[in-house]
């Protein structure tokens, strides 16, 4: 193990994107990568299925797609800037992811954020 | 010869670019956010750049994993934005300087960084918004750029100290360019936030505000820290201080901090603005 | 642990592998040719590598100028070859060892190589020949690979004495890989030639045969030539042979030389194999 | 001027390609890398100034393509790697090229090579 990679499990609550998250993620990265385009997102909307097949995705990421479940694509190997773009497409904005992943309302979520900024 | 009258270091977030886009810098919320830009205007005004060297980190704009650099130079004539997939409205190109871009990679490839060269380069929000907040409307196109990004995407990362060093020999490049030109140096992104996991909302205010002081002048308090270290005191998306390293190592030893200003929360970030000037005897001789 | 068998380099001339896909190794013109491979066979069914980390230098089928790496590590789990558009047969993919890959990404990024990572990587001729003429048939399928780019392309190029000291970060990474393996570093280019220009045809044998010597015992002689130098000496192609120092780089200090051969012209180029071993006294233990 | 471009004039008989050759060359190169795919070489071939008008060459990239002429193509900015693919088009080898290039037919082009190899 290199230095560098050193504790990288260790910061509860988050996934370093390393060789390890971006073999298994490769091919939900390229679909979401994917979603830079507005046709591409189009094509998705039209027919989910028939776009993730094109991207080949395991079962697990298929799973996760389909619950929108933001955790579940990362631990599938998603990487948060290409799932961003997935969030895109409904519309979601990171306030609202960030309130999914912490299993807050957004209301809960922005005003965390709020106290924060009163330390 | 080349001069760099300064640095500046913002924060890039995207809901920046969408006040802006719906023209909202005067409602209560982000007047007082908008209002900390004056001051820099004000600076801007009285150095008056010719170029601004912009150092930031690509989203999934114009890298993906299949060839994802460590450190990239753009190196084009013309900067297109693009559809990033979430809404933010596609802004109109920015005007290059492929000279000095060759010019900076031949001279930090003599130093051993080991860049990846762009003669096309899609330049994202973290390029795109800060430019709209240091030169409103026209100005930003009078502007010439030569875009640099660091790696925030695929681990492994460049280090804090790397990032620093990388700086520096940017800094050195510039200074070694032929033509007449003062040169802003910019870092864009952070401070602390994370996006992802559990963690998603991290924010911490006092290591933001012990990076804003060291950055001005002991900034090897900070390149001291991995970047995992940064990872845990600035959250997973807090590493895009490394873009503020890098501005800083291009500076001179000493600086003088003009302006800084520190809000939060700004969508998930806490944002902030820092100005740091040379300290040159020579800024006076190529006014 | 994983430990370097020794190293080999050899040209990757694309005439070669139109002969081995016209099936001409036993013709005439090319018999001696294939034949300086055969003590490269005995050698590899000695030491029997497990996984071959490949520096070559691509000729634009997987990079183009929009994004030009000084230094690219493949990252996939198979590497496609693909049609570089002068009428190479295209060869079924090669197995790759992520893993592996990873490990040597994060090793050279902490020692300060800013790498470019590429999950999806196309590998040309520079490639496909050199694995065709050590592991003819099936073979070259059944070892796991690393490739390794090296920027000859777009200037500014690395220096040698910059990619030697790569050569010896990789060295470093495969060494400290947890897994028992056995790997054989290969450099693939040269050596003297240069197709562009009224310089065409330009070959120069008292340096190449200078370079084959040196690289065995004294390769600080040609680590201290600039790049331009190289270009000077062996042609601008000739600089290929950064690859060689790049694979000098990662064996052990001192090595010994089982296997060279030198052959003048095979289509424009100066071709030549060497076969260098580590002198491990480790070696038999992981026999 | 950085260390390592001192000299690249220098050397007679060819051109270093460097930052000076990419700004000039970028529409050629980029035109010729897109003939590794077969479908795009044959667009050429069925209409070449169409195709050059898609990569908006300059009036010297389309007289030296109009002419196959490596020199003139390397002066335009051509890079040798992606030029190989514009050649290919044409069944050109690399001895042909050199032949062209240095004004010498194909057979004394190999004898100077072969002559290279007994020094
Ligand atoms: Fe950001
Ligand atoms: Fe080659």
């Amino acid at each position: 193990m290199a230095p560098n990679e050193r504790g990288r499990d260790e910061i509860p609550g988050m996934i370093i994107f390393d060789g390890r998250q971006a073999m298994k993620g490769y091919a939900l990265n390229k679909m979401c990568f994917s979603f830079n385009s507005q046709e591409n997102r189009e094509a998705f909307r039209r027919d989910e299925d028939a776009y993730c097949d094109k991207f080949s995705l395991t079962a697990e990421q298929r799973r996760a797609v389909k619950d929108r479940n933001v955790l579940a694509l990362l631990s599938a190997g998603g990487n948060i800037y290409y799932l961003a773009k997935f969030a895109g497409i409904f519309g979601l904005n990171v306030q609202q992811i960030g309130a999914q992943q912490t299993g807050m309302s957004e209301e809960e979520f922005k005003a965390m954020l709020v106290r924060a900024g009163g330390q | 010869m080349a001069r760099i009258v300064g640095g500046i270091a913002t924060s890039h977030v995207p809901m920046i670019g969408s006040a802006i886009a719906r023209g909202l810098q005067n409602e209560p919320f982000w007047k007082p956010f908008f209002d900390a830009y004056k001051p820099v205007h004000e600076w801007l005004e009285a150095v008056r750049p010719d170029v601004a060297v912009l150092i930031y980190n690509d989203h999934g704009l114009n890298f993906f994993l299949d060839k994802m650099p460590t450190f990239a130079v753009g190196a084009a004539a013309q900067y297109y934005n693009g559809d990033e997939g979430w809404g933010l409205p596609v802004v109109p190109p920015f005007p290059g300087y492929p000279e000095l871009s060759w010019h900076v990679a031949e001279s930090v490839m003599a130093d051993e960084f080991d860049i990846t060269t762009c003669q096309e380069m899609l330049v994202d929000h973290a390029f795109t918004i800060p430019m709209a907040l240091l030169w409103p409307g026209e100005g930003s196109r009078a502007i010439r750029t030569v875009p640099i990004t660091v790696n925030h995407v695929q681990y492994p990362l460049p280090s804090p100290a790397r990032c620093y060093k990388f700086g520096q020999a940017i800094g050195r490049a510039i200074e070694s360019f032929d033509d007449d030109l003062r040169v802003v140096v910019m870092g864009t992104g952070g401070l602390s936030h994370q996006l992802d996991g559990k963690r998603a909302g991290f924010i911490n205010k006092p290591f933001d505000l012990m990076c804003l002081d060291k950055i001005v002048g002991d900034v090897e308090a900070i390149t001291r820290l991995s970047t995992l270290d940064l990872v845990r005191q600035a959250g997973a998306q807090g590493v895009e201080f490394q873009t503020w390293l890098v501005m800083r190592g291009a500076l001179t030893g000493e600086v003088v901090k003009k302006h800084s200003s520190y809000r939060v929360p700004i969508s998930n970030t806490a944002a902030a603005v820092i100005v740091l000037e040379n300290k040159y005897p020579a800024l006076a001789e190529i006014a």
